[in-house]
């Protein structure tokens, strides 16, 4: 019993981790699409 | 040469505050920096007083190396911006002679009275810096900077807020110092006080020199107003 | 040296005329002995056991709280810079800071401490000399991690509240070195009591030279 | 490229692992499947301690350099600290409470991790309170040394309190230990490593597109 929640706590911890660093990724990509979008938008205009 | 300075470069962090100021200040000049808020002028005045280490670039007060003997050169340098680094605590004379003893000045008592009868602050001679006006505090503050007595005098905006008897005040004080063979460095974006005494005349934008003139020369007028207009000058 | 006795002389008579921060060390401290007098009332515990905890949470955060007042005082109005424009060094500016941090403490200490031995029921004998010497060593300790650390806090938005949050765990060994000590004396069985003189000496001078060296790291913009 | 080979080869092992300390390890015979928290437990605890030194690297580092990549090392350094002491610290109290009774412990290597969890948050918490980059890596750098000297002596005071009050301390896998165990306890130690390893180098390079990327934008933001 304690072993599995033991193990089940571990992957948890490891999975907000995970999670946090790949929203983190998430919103790194799409800062640089704005800007691309920008950079695109001012040399159209 | 009282100040010379290599190439100085300032980042925080990916903004460039000076991108490579190369500068020499002979002894007994009086030079007046110009630029807006932001251009960079003093971050420069900061780096030279050695308030902030530079990025890049060798500077040298009075011949000595800031990076290898930073508490000579400080010695030597006077620095006064509207922020007046008192005690509001303490009473004028406190004040001094804290700052006196810091420097290790000799016969501070004599001294710290003939400054503030010079100043003019001999009624409010003990009376806590809390109760001043900003007029009565920037005199104590121009008696703080010639407390050591320094060759090197550097002035950030020392105009700001000043009522009209204290920019008198801190007029007579640097013309005396000229005269003493001082040499002043001064920082505003008010061209009539910078231009008055000085003797020569630089622009910054975005961190770098754009125009060196003669102060006295009409053409530095007109390359001010230019840049005030347009942004950079020709 | 002279510098160092002007930051001390100029932070007396600011001190003097203000009275901020032994007075608001003073008032924590005997809050926090007599909070826990009510805490631990109705438990029939050892008081000999249990108070040199209280003596040294007491000291703690009223160290913490003078830290914060000895700062506010060089960041209002800039003084700060006007200090680094001095032709002294960063590390004996540091040093200065840490000697007047350290003076505030222990005065404030000399009033608390009469106090808890009055509280507790304890004699004024031979051991309260121990324990005020153990305080010294404490205090030193507290004050030298305190003083760089209060600066760093200056810098964020929050100064008040970041300065115990980096600065409690930094003085776990202080803390325990300096209850553990204290307790020995109090129950009279010092056999270990030499050991935690040395973690207190230790850290003091590992702490001392370490802030020596970086203070200007935490210090310059 | 080299990062996916990495994450690939963490899986496998944590899958390897995962099937070793369930089925093939042996039942302990004093501690019965609790013991089985230690093949995590251990390797979670060394982490930590790999976390705080590469933290002072990170720190020295940037001090003999100024490059905020040093500053961008020590954070991902203090960030798996973080994660991987608080993992450990609730296997400790999962395996704590049937075998020895408490939750909570306070012995010398428990105290210890926690204060060091302690260290890293509070690392991190200066860190968000500061926002310009040149700042932040500065003063969390002497933050990061001060707490990282603070780890020996720490260590020191507690193992004394330790010593001099005994108290009932049944060190881990008090049983015998069959080579079965050792093994699996090697698997997951490299299990465990290797997580870490994949981990730090993708949370590092994040870090540094998140600064080019700032970057960029601050030079959009100044054309404008």
């Amino acid at each position: 019993m304690f072993a599995f929640a033991a193990y089940g706590a571990v992957f948890t911890v490891i999975f907000v981790f995970l999670w946090m660093m790949i929203s983190r990724q998430n919103r790194i990509e799409k800062k640089l699409e704005q800007i691309k979008n920008q950079l695109k938008d001012r040399n159209a205009g | 040469m009282a100040l010379e300075s290599e190439d100085i470069r300032k980042t925080f962090g990916y903004f460039t505050a000076l991108g490579g100021v190369t500068l020499k200040v002979k002894r007994g000049e009086f030079l007046a920096l110009f630029g807006r808020n932001g251009a960079g002028k003093t971050t420069f005045l900061k780096i030279a007083a050695t308030l902030v280490k530079p990025t890049q670039g060798r500077l040298r007060i009075e011949g000595i190396d800031v990076r290898e003997q930073p508490e000579e050169a400080r010695r030597r340098i006077g620095f006064l911006s509207h922020n007046t680094y008192l005690y509001r605590d303490l009473t004028p004379i406190e004040n001094l002679r804290f700052f006196g003893r810091l420097y290790g000045v000799q016969d501070l008592d004599e001294r710290i009275h003939s400054l503030i009868d010079r100043v003019g602050l001999q009624r409010r001679a003990s009376d806590p810096v809390r109760s001043f006006s900003r007029g009565l505090h920037q005199r104590l503050g121009v008696a703080r900077v010639m407390l050591h007595d320094p060759s090197l005098i550097l002035l950030d905006e020392p105009y700001t807020g000043l009522d009209a008897n204290a920019v008198d005040t801190l007029n007579q004080m640097l013309d005396e110092a000229i005269s003493a063979g001082k040499t002043i460095i001064l920082t505003t974006h008010d061209l009539e006080q910078g231009l008055r005494a000085a003797s020569r005349a630089i622009i910054i934008d975005r961190g770098k020199i754009v125009f060196t003139g003669d102060a006295r020369d009409p053409a530095t007028r007109d390359a001010y107003s230019q840049y005030i207009r347009v942004g950079v000058t020709p | 040296m002279k510098s160092m006795s002007a930051i001390i002389f100029k932070d007396i008579v600011i001190e003097m005329r203000n009275k901020e921060s032994i007075t608001s060390m003073l008032m924590f401290g005997v809050l926090v002995l007599v909070v826990f007098q009510f805490a631990f009332e109705t438990i029939n515990v050892e008081r000999g056991l249990l108070a040199p905890g209280t003596l040294w949470v007491a000291f703690s955060f009223a160290a913490i709280l003078g830290l914060n007042r000895s700062l506010a005082m060089e960041i209002d109005n800039d003084c700060l810079q006007g200090l680094l424009l001095a032709p002294i060094s960063r590390g004996e500016l540091y040093l200065g800071k840490v000697a007047s941090n350290f003076i505030f403490m222990m005065i404030a200490e000399a009033i608390v401490l009469p106090l808890f031995v009055v509280f507790n029921n304890l004699d004024f004998n031979l051991k309260f000399l121990e324990v005020a010497a153990i305080a010294c060593l404490g205090t030193l300790g507290i004050a030298s991690i305190g003083t760089i650390l209060s600066t760093i806090s200056a810098n964020t938005r929050i100064k008040e509240v970041m300065l115990p949050v980096l600065q409690i765990p930094l003085t776990v060994p202080v803390i325990i070195a300096s209850v553990e000590a204290t307790r020995e004396v109090l129950t009279g069985d010092t056999r270990g009591i030499s050991s935690w003189l040395y973690v207190l000496a230790g850290f003091i001078i590992v702490y001392l030279t370490a802030s020596y060296l970086v203070f200007e790291f935490a210090v310059e913009e | 490229m080299k990062l996916k080979v990495l994450a690939i080869l963490t899986l496998v092992s944590m899958l390897t692992a995962l099937y070793m300390i369930f089925l093939y390890a042996p039942r302990e015979a004093l501690q019965g499947d609790a013991q089985r928290i230690f093949y995590i437990h251990v390797p979670l605890a060394i982490s930590g301690y790999v976390s705080a030194f590469l933290l002072l690297i990170g720190v020295i580092g940037f001090f003999r350099t100024g490059d905020l990549k040093w500053d961008r090392f020590g954070e991902t350094a203090a960030a798996l600290g973080v994660t991987f002491i608080s993992a450990q610290l609730i296997t400790g109290s999962l395996w704590s409470r049937p075998i020895w009774g408490p939750w909570w412990v306070w012995d010398a290597r428990t105290t210890l991790q926690l204060v060091l969890d302690l260290i890293f948050i509070a690392y991190f918490m200066l860190r968000s309170y500061l926002p310009d980059p040149q700042k932040r890596a500065k003063l969390s750098a002497v933050f990061g040394l001060l707490g990282m000297i603070d780890v020996p002596i720490n260590y020191l005071s507690i193992y004394l309190v330790r010593t001099q009050h005994p108290q009932a301390v049944v060190s881990p896998g008090g049983g015998g230990v069959s080579p079965e165990m050792g093994l699996t306890l090697t698997v997951s130690f490299t299990a465990v490593g290797l997580l870490y390893a994949y981990l730090f180098n993708r949370r590092l390079a994040i870090a540094k597109v998140e600064e080019e990327v700032d970057y960029l934008e601050q030079v959009v933001l100044a054309h404008e």
